[in-house]
């Protein structure tokens, strides 16, 4: 019963490079202008707030002066294997089969949470309240994504719309829509990292950068060993940082490069 | 029999109405109702377009492009075709769009009742107004400008200038700083940093992946010389007492203490000076002598440098082709003129100052008015000292004041008396796009169209590395009752039968662009930057002596040191915190509305203090009320706390969230340059 | 207790031949009431801001669909044309017709944006993205050219066929969920995109949510 | 008219004796305060959001689904009674058969009521039953849980017609013989369908591959917490029971069920008991020992501070040993202190395992990175709970007064 993990001609993928990232959020304001997600007048409680992409500070551990720190941009990890796809009762959520993108349909979302208490990222975002823009803000909605009213779950989709706009463009010009260039699909965030360290594309097309980056012997996901299978890989040549993104006991090494496509 | 009947009756309506389609049709009805309800608002389709223009808001002049649809602006995106930040966007411009929709933005001409309250005007009884007072106060006069980028300087500058008065000034920047020491040094233009060519950076103090200079495009060359899959072509290295969002990607981290960039600035170049470096110099004898005091142990001893990474920094130095040591103050101004100065020596004891990759002196910015002030007179006028000395009665208070998007109550310490003065000055105007502190205490607030609504330019703003232009470009109709400042003011001197050589904003940008050697029109059409090449050589410049061993004798802080840390995504002074900007907001920088003050295990020991615990942050100048929290990337002895926060005006994502950092620093006065210094501060952590 | 049970008997007999009658009644009603009164109450009619005339147009002005109605470059769909479009040829009155002259004066020189108004009646709501430019005529007839010989035919599957009407129909809105009755629904959209026929070869159309819903 | 007797007296099961009206208005004040506190809150969160809530992202689920979880377990008296009684055919439990019914129909009842209110979008809720995604152990509970209450209405519903009010009535009498007769079909039903849901709860949490607390797979099949949540709803459900009666009979001063019966009741679930605690002991070994190791975890990860911490493990684990203890060995048990110890200790530890396994399971950090987080329930959660207490001493006090419930009633409190 547990699920199989899927394949598909097209699997988008993100390659971040952690050791290009100052945490600075242009990522995250961008997501949330593309995406129309609602402002909050108070977003300190983090566990309330809506972060598709989420931003953490991690530390190696050590006292001043051996600390050091990274900043780890956590979108969706759009799972091979996801959590969340098989445990939603109305089939609101599915792993898409253009892609491997975990959609969230809002509209069929009843709102039961049973997504959010089974993803160990935390990707998922409830509505607790009705979305609201105040004064005018309402005008800068933009018509690619819809709005979500409250008692719905909401993610980051790797911008899925961009992708559907990128293929009618493609029609429209008499191009095939399936052979689009990199530069055609994009996600909001790695668009507009200034640092270029979020980087984005089909892992399984020889041509994206993605590619080869996620062959690194720097990449690592995060808590790989639960077999979640995600589609969002991290860089870093520090050791310690890709030994942090998933359980070890003491006694096991980490830093072997992973090769999982 | 009858309650049979009537059963069965009902029974066979439960069973038509359970054949006919009523009940199933509303379950589904129901749940449209909730995919779609009406007071949640619908999407509103049209054709989209991209215009390529810059940011206006942010300091750093970064390229954007911003998609409207059916004529509304949705958003602003980086600029991939614009080669300054290829594609890049700081989180500040990113906001740009939604900026224009906020409930702070002043919507109409308010003018302020005898009562304290504000009522709305028409635009013709504000210029009425205007013409009234402007002609009522002649010379009395004086301007405060928010924008230190933008040619409409000239045009206020110009307009002041016709009414007699010199008093132009800009909102605190590092601008005046570094033009000060470039110019005691020999610099016969503006300072540039060169740092695409560069191979090593060595950045003391200065945030240059967050908040110095030209953000975007500092990026962008960290981003070329530091590629994912191949070895890095640049070195970076940051000496800062927090690994902030430089220190965390830069190759190298060197602590420092806060308020220290000069001496490490020193006891670099005196480490250069023993290798030999810069023998063949002018007046070299004079600066040995001058760094001598600057030794390791010193440096140890004041700095809380560790020798090692020092040492590495030295050799760095000396073994690349082209390194750079660049400087500025950890809260992006306030920080004195000795830093940088100390940089400028640094490299021209690496025989690197004006070369490429370096420091290079770039052409003065010519005026666009004949009336206007020259740009290093309107940069050396000081609002600290001009502010100070009203308020000591020293000087007399000019009648009339101009804001410009400028927020100086918000910006600048308490001892600056930013609020005496303004108490002093009879009326003050304010242009203005959002509802800030300062405009709240102005007789008259004029909704100022942004930066997206109207003509305006971005010219070689502060860290650019060559002189450049950008155009911005109203790509929407002002909302509400905005009109541009500088047609406004254009208008207002016609009025008053000034002459300043100018009919509109656009043609003062195409003078400036003229000047330059742009072409107005392609650059109106294509959105993109325009560059020179101009520089002067280098060989007017030598090591500085006299007033930079007066600067050096500036007062350092001990005990316990405020790091204000600076993140453009908090926003601006003139702009708040923006809508979207909270939950960038970490939660160890704002907890609920407590301002968090970071540091480490060994400070907290120290203090007697544990994460999470409410203290109060005490200076000479005021408190503020802060929560602990522990973070071990940060030098014992120093607490950091987030800039940015604690407006008490704008609209509710900015409105009582945390505290002002500068309602702790205060203003002393640097030896020597005679510039104000404020980025630095002793502070006492008081517990309970 | 005998008298009960007589009585009882009696009962039984009666409903035999008369029970069914009240349940059948209450069963009439309910159905009537359901399956026609219902629907009635439930159904809002609109009319259209500007009584449109769209054979006059095509025939007259010798307009074709695609000059209102067409893919941008960008591969998204014009819809229904902006004021400014109408105002190209209609910026003061062509004709004596008083729609028209209602639509310059309310829409034209007010600069109210008849996009805004106009009802559409297959509109979608905002969670559904449909491509225009997916469903093109091109692909689709390379099997179904039996079934649509000219590109209206492929509109007219899901849209009213407007081009033949002079005046625009009557606009039936759902009162609890705001739908157009005319609108088309999911079952609809998962008659081809259900069908793995149409997953390979010319279409390529996947059955994955987010092809329809954003 | 006897006005030696209350108003309502002709209402009442024959041969037993109540309590005045005006009395037991008062009493009913009770019950009502809480379900107006219920009402206002659940009308708050329809209203307003379930942001009224303390739940946030990390803890989606809270204090409901705890409460979910608990009453479903605690009320599988109802079903696991009905099957000894109509299927195994104990005779003895006929007297408390149809109190488990009731109990049961309480139970379940509240926890549709919980879930309707927990869920963000109530009125799409029938799209659990028309959009079923078959993969889900929670389209199962849901199907399962609301087929069951059909049937626990049923069981119900005749109970009520049992009562003298309709004795009257030859049509409702004709009725309620009918249900009696097939009673034990329901019984099969609602036992079927009971070992699916209750397993399918256990399921539920199971299959969370991504946390640690919860994941189970292999020992039994996969997932094991199927197995635990049946067993431990079984032991702990007819001991629930037994506790609701000897509380309604301490209230009332009357007694309902033999002291004999009880001790049945407590036997067979101390027997289940003893099934329940090897099997969940063992589950703790592996893991512990086994899965916990593969994750790369420790046990000591999965505890943090007090609220968070192994005390509240061990506990769940020595409780259900003591409870053993005491209900299983015959001397012991047959001491009325030691046999409600046993009772009350059992369900303490099946709904401390219901609140570990939502809250705990849900505070653990499972990026390495992350910290632990803290849930408190607020006002508008407690007013759900509120809701179902009202609910349940409202239904239970007016069916007690009102049908024969109890049918030894008469019996054992001859004077």
């Amino acid at each position: 019963m547990a699920g199989e993990i899927k394949e598909f001609e097209r699997k988008w993928g993100m390659v971040i490079d952690l050791d290009k990232c100052t945490g600075c959020g242009a990522c995250v304001m961008s997501c949330q202008a593309e995406n129309n997600v609602a402002p909050q007048d108070d977003a300190t409680n983090k566990l309330r707030a809506h972060t598709w992409l989420f931003i953490y500070r991690l530390s190696n551990g050590k006292q001043y002066p051996e600390h050091s720190t990274v900043y780890l941009p956590r979108p969706c990890m759009q799972c091979g294997k996801p959590t969340c796809v098989e445990v939603c009762p109305v089939i609101a959520t599915e792993k898409g089969e253009d892609g491997g993108i975990v959609s969230q349909v809002t509209p069929r979302c009843i709102g039961c949470r049973y997504c959010m208490a089974s993803c160990p990222y935390h990707a998922r975002y409830f509505n607790w309240f009705d979305p609201h823009w105040p004064g005018d803000l309402a005008e800068a909605l933009s018509p690619d994504v819809s709005t979500r009213p409250r008692g719905v779950v909401e993610k980051c989709t790797f911008c899925h719309h961009r992708w559907m706009l990128a293929k009618d463009k493609a029609i429209a010009n008499n191009e095939d829509p399936l052979a689009i260039a990199e530069s055609e699909y994009q996600t909001s965030c790695a668009e507009t990292c200034p640092n270029g360290a979020i980087y984005f594309g089909d892992l399984k097309n020889p041509d994206h950068k993605v590619h080869q980056l996620s062959q690194s012997p720097f990449a690592f996901r995060l808590l790989e060993r639960l077999g979640t299978e995600p589609q969002v890989y991290y860089l870093s040549k520090r050791e310690w940082v890709r030994r942090l993104g998933d359980n070890y006991l003491d006694d096991e090494k980490t830093g072997q490069p992973l090769r999982k496509l | 029999m009858e309650r049979r009947g009537f059963l069965k009756f009902a029974l066979g309506g439960v069973v038509g109405a359970v054949a006919s389609p009523m009940i199933w049709t509303t379950l589904y009805d129901l749940a449209y109702w909730t995919q779609n309800w009406g007071w949640i608002p619908r999407l509103k389709k049209g054709d989209s377009e991209y215009i390529a223009t810059v940011s206006k808001i942010c300091p750093g002049g970064t390229p954007i492009l911003v998609r409207l649809v059916g004529g509304r602006v949705i958003r602003t995106l980086g600029n991939p075709a614009n080669d300054i930040s290829e594609g890049g966007l700081t989180p500040l411009a990113a906001s740009e769009g939604q900026l224009l929709y906020t409930e702070s933005r002043i919507k109409r001409p308010l003018l302020r009742a005898p009562d304290g309250g504000y009522r709305v005007i028409s635009w013709e009884k504000a210029e009425g107004i205007l013409k009234e007072k402007t002609r009522a106060a002649k010379e009395s006069c004086a301007f405060i400008s928010g924008d230190a980028s933008s040619s409409l300087n000239d045009l206020f500058s110009a307009f002041l200038v016709a009414n007699g008065s010199l008093d132009y000034f800009f909102m605190p920047n590092e601008q005046n700083a570094a033009e000060k020491a470039w110019e005691l040094m020999g610099g016969r233009g503006r300072v540039g940093y060169d740092l695409e060519k560069s191979d090593y950076v060595l950045s003391i103090g200065a945030n240059i992946m967050e908040s110095w200079g030209t953000v975007a495009r500092n990026r962008k060359i960290f981003k070329n010389t530091h590629p994912t899959d191949a070895e890095r072509t640049m070195t970076l290295v940051f000496a800062g007492a927090m690994q902030n969002n430089t220190a965390v990607v830069s190759d190298l981290w060197l602590p420092t203490l806060p308020g220290t960039e000069a001496i490490l600035g020193m006891g670099i170049c005196r480490e250069l000076v023993s290798r030999g470096m810069g023998k063949s110099l002018k007046g070299i004898e004079e600066f040995t002598k001058i760094v001598q005091p600057y030794t390791l142990e010193m440096l140890k001893l004041e700095c809380g440098i560790l020798p090692d990474r020092f040492h590495t920094i030295i050799e760095g130095l000396l073994q690349a082709k082209r390194p750079l040591v660049l400087a500025g103050s950890s809260m992006g101004h306030g920080g004195g003129a000795a830093p940088i100065m100390a940089a400028i020596a640094a490299n021209m004891l690496l025989g690197r100052l004006g070369q490429d990759g370096n420091m290079i002196d770039l052409p003065l910015p010519r005026k666009c008015l004949a009336l206007a002030q020259a740009y290093r007179r309107a940069h050396a006028n000081d609002l600290v000292d001009f502010s100070q000395k009203i308020a000591e009665g020293k000087k007399t208070a000019p009648k009339l004041l101009f804001l410009y998007e400028a927020n100086p109550l918000y910006a600048w310490p308490k001892n600056a008396r930013i609020q005496e003065c303004l108490d002093a000055i009879d009326y003050k105007i304010s242009f203005s796009g959002f509802w800030d502190e300062t405009s709240a205490q102005c007789d008259l607030v004029l909704p100022s169209a942004l930066g997206l609504e109207r003509f305006d330019d971005v010219y070689t703003p502060y860290g650019s590395g060559f002189e450049n232009w950008t155009l911005a470009k109203p790509v929407a109709e002002p909302r509400y009752q905005a009109r541009p400042a500088g047609e406004v003011i254009i208008a207002l001197a016609e009025e008053l039968g000034l002459n300043l050589g100018v009919s509109d904003v656009p043609s003062l940008l195409i003078s400036r662009a003229k000047d330059i050697g742009a072409d107005f029109q392609e650059y109106l059409e294509n959105g993109l930057t325009y560059r020179t090449s101009a520089r002067y050589d280098n060989d007017w410049f030598h090591l500085p002596s006299g007033i930079l061993r007066e600067a050096m004798t500036s007062k350092i802080e001990t005990g316990i040191r405020l790091l204000p840390h600076v993140v453009y995504g908090i926003g601006s002074p003139s702009t708040g915190i923006p809508p979207y900007a909270n939950r960038i907001i970490a939660d160890y920088q704002l907890k609920q509305n407590l301002t968090v003050a970071q540091m480490n295990t060994e400070t907290a020991r120290k203090l007697d203090v544990v994460h999470g615990e409410k203290v109060k942050l005490e200076t000479d100048n005021g408190s503020i009320d802060v929560v602990i929290a522990l973070f071990e990337g940060i030098m014992t002895g120093v607490v950091s706390v987030t800039a940015g926060l604690g407006h008490t005006e704008f609209d509710r994502y900015s409105i009582n969230k945390g505290d002002n950092i500068l309602n702790l620093t205060h203003v002393h006065i640097e030896a020597g340059t005679g510039l104000p210094i404020w980025s630095d501060s002793g502070v006492k952590v008081v517990k309970g | 207790m005998e008298d009960k049970n007589q009585n009882l008997e009696n009962v039984t007999k009666k409903s035999a031949i008369l029970g069914l009658g009240p349940f059948i009644l209450g069963l009439t009603i309910a159905a009537i009431f359901g399956w026609h009164a219902f629907p009635e109450l439930m159904t809002k009619e609109l009319k259209q801001p500007v009584a449109f005339n769209h054979v006059v147009h095509i025939e007259q002005a010798g307009m074709t669909c695609e000059d209102c109605h067409y893919l941008r470059q960008d591969g998204t769909f014009s819809g229904v044309p902006t004021t400014a479009a109408c105002a190209e040829c209609h910026s003061s009155p062509i004709t004596e017709n008083q729609e028209e002259i209602r639509f310059i004066a309310e829409y034209v020189d007010k600069g109210v944006e008849i996009k805004d108004k106009w009802l559409v009646y297959q509109k979608q709501p905002d969670n559904v993205f449909f491509s225009h430019a997916a469903h093109n005529f091109e692909t689709c007839t390379q099997c179904h050219d039996y079934l649509y010989e000219t590109p209206q035919d492929l509109c007219n599957a899901c849209h009213l066929d407007v081009a033949s009407t002079t005046t625009p129909p009557v606009y039936k809105e759902n009162r609890l969920s705001g739908y157009s009755k005319n609108t088309m629904m999911m079952p609809t959209c998962e008659a081809c995109h259900a069908n793995p026929e149409h997953y390979d070869g010319i279409t390529r159309a996947t059955n994955a949510c987010a092809v329809c819903h954003k | 008219m006897d006005y030696s007797k209350p108003l309502d007296a002709a209402l009442f099961p024959k041969g037993c004796e109540r309590c005045s009206l005006t009395k037991f208005s008062m009493w009913m004040c009770v019950p009502i305060w809480h379900l107006i506190f219920g009402t206002v809150a659940a009308l708050v969160v329809f209203g307003g959001g379930l942001g009224y809530t303390a739940l946030d992202n990390r803890f989606g689920f809270g204090l409901w689904i705890t409460l979910d979880l608990a009453i479903i377990a605690l009320g599988a008296g109802a079903f696991f009674t009905g099957l000894l009684r109509y299927i195994l055919n104990i005779e003895e439990l006929k007297s408390v058969v149809n109190f488990t019914a009731l109990l049961g129909f309480l139970c379940y009842t509240s926890a549709m009521v919980i879930l309707v209110l927990d869920i963000g979008q109530p009125l799409r809720s029938w799209f659990g039953y028309w959009y079923p995604n078959s993969h889900s152990m929670l389209t199962e509970v849901i199907f399962c849980i609301s087929c069951y209450c059909i049937v626990l209405t049923i069981e119900y519903v005749s109970l009520i017609l049992d009562s003298d009010a309709f004795s009257g009535n030859k049509y409702i009498q004709h009725l309620a013989h009918n249900f009696h007769v097939y009673m034990p079909l329901f019984a099969g039903i609602g036992a079927f369908l009971s070992t699916f849901h209750q397993g399918s709860l256990g399921g539920m949490y199971g299959v969370l591959f991504g946390r640690p607390y919860l994941f189970r797979e292999g020992f039994f099949v996969w997932p094991w917490t199927f197995f635990l949540y049946l067993l431990s709803a079984v032991s702990a459900g007819p001991m629930f029971s037994v506790i609701v009666i000897t509380i309604m009979e301490k209230f009332t001063g009357r007694k309902f069920v033999s002291w004999k019966v009880k001790q049945l009741m407590g036997k067979i679930g101390g027997t289940m008991l003893v099934v329940y605690t090897i099997a969940k002991c063992l589950d703790s070994y592996v893991w512990i020992h086994d899965l916990l190791p593969r994750a790369g975890n420790t046990f000591d990860e999965m505890f943090f501070g007090f609220i968070y911490s192994e005390i509240w493990f061990w506990t769940e684990h020595i409780t259900l040993i003591v409870a053993i203890l005491f209900l299983v060995i015959p001397r012991i048990r047959r001491i009325p202190f030691f046999f409600y110890t046993g009772l009350l200790l059992t369900c303490y530890s099946v709904v401390l395992n219901r609140y570990l396994m939502t809250v705990q399971a849900l505070g653990i950090p499972v990026l390495p990175f992350e910290n632990w987080t803290y849930y408190w329930p607020n006002w508008s959660e407690w007013g759900a709970f509120a809701f179902i207490f009202g609910y349940s001493v409202l239904s239970l006090s007016l069916t007690y007064r009102y049908t024969p419930v109890f049918p030894e009633e008469p019996e054992l409190n001859k004077k």
